[in-house]
């Protein structure tokens, strides 16, 4: 399988995720997928909304799937993220690889979503039950455009 | 006679708390022709709002992370990326 | 939700596992699939059947999801394990992990199938090309069923 | 008068290449009232194909796994484990 990463407005299908890492070379497939949480850092979050640089965003990801994929040995590695509205529960990001062997998939698993988090232009505005919605900055640093 | 460098104008793309903070997501800003990262950052601190970025904001240059002594042509796409969130 | 180990005869539905470690406070839901590789160990496989002292395994599965449930933190754990006649690509086992954060969803998934490879009773016999079936034995010994 | 410890029988079960080297899944095993798992495994030791048993076999007592001093007692279930390959 070609490494695939792709930029989505529409929820996410884990399933399909599953299929695309799996083959019959694959003993391991992992699939890791990040939601939306109702609590962040004590507040209560009733929705995100995620945006992107998408053509860069879309690279960095692509790139990340290129190197995952050849990085621990073969494997195979497709990652969707969602962009846009979205609700607790609902699912942000998706990370399926598939490997021989299960010390591997979880290498890639783990290095994808690190990298991810790291370089790829995405940015996350919460929704607070009190109305109000803030850039999340995850370096811990009060966000620029939320001055409190 | 005009000037011996010509004059020569970028892209400028502001996300999330940064478009919040200078109230617009693009600038067309004029920098000199032999212009760096830093140029063009130093035109952006002059725009109203702009006292909320960080002293030393991620910039991409045509979609690739590049650093302040970068060079930067015409019609390029600067990108200032407020930290990223993504996942 | 309550930790969740089941053993069944019938295909693993992974979707079902995801849900049922999926919930409001989990940021992150890691799902592990074993599945039937064509190849092992340069011999190439046909099938696999798998055989269990099914009353120990289920109690012994049973207190390893419980376990994973407390150890990293809260979280939702749930493991099916699949027995009798599997095909190449069949999913043998799946593994569902729920937690707040993914460096503790990992954690678990990574401890739960160790754990499970190390303790249930649970075997397996390889079918190959050449029509021979021979138990698998990961500690590298000669299997007792099959002298070579 | 008869016997001081009284024999008990318990219930051994085989698996996987286990089962296929005695070529049975479960056996009666008659042992002394005292016995412990080391007596179960010396008793079946000397039935056709225990030859094929490791020295040590994984050994667990009513779904419990047990060393080879653990006591066992009237109708308890001794099954020998062969290496595990779950997953």
């Amino acid at each position: 399988m070609t490494p695939l990463a792709t930029l989505v407005l529409t929820p996410i299908d884990p399933m399909a995720l599953v299929r695309a890492a799996s083959g019959p070379g694959n003993g391991a497939v992992i699939l890791f997928l990040g939601a939306v949480r109702q609590v962040n850092e004590g507040r209560d979050v009733t929705g995100i909304d995620y945006a992107a640089y998408e053509g860069m965003a879309l690279r960095e990801l692509q790139a990340i799937v290129d190197e995952g994929a050849t990085r621990f040995g073969t494997a195979d590695v497709v990652v969707e993220h969602r962009l846009g509205e979205l609700q607790v529960e609902d699912i942000s990001v998706g990370i399926a690889v598939g490997h021989a062997h299960r010390d591997a998939a979880y290498a890639v698993s783990r290095w994808v979503i690190e990298e991810l988090k790291r370089r790829v232009p995405i940015w996350k505005r919460e929704h607070y039950t009190d109305g109000t919605r803030e850039w999340v900055d995850p370096t811990g640093h009060v966000s620029a455009g939320s001055p409190r | 006679m005009y000037d011996a460098i010509a004059r020569m104008t970028v892209t400028v793309l502001l996300f999330a708390s940064y478009a919040e903070a200078l109230g617009a997501s693009s600038l067309a800003v004029e920098v000199a022709g032999d212009a760096t990262v830093a140029d063009v950052l130093s035109n952006v601190r002059a725009q109203p709002g702009a006292d909320r970025l960080p002293p030393m904001p991620l910039v991409a240059v045509n979609q690739q992370y590049a650093d302040a002594h970068a060079r930067v042509r015409d019609g390029d796409e600067v990108a200032l990326i407020p930290p990223v969130a993504g996942g």
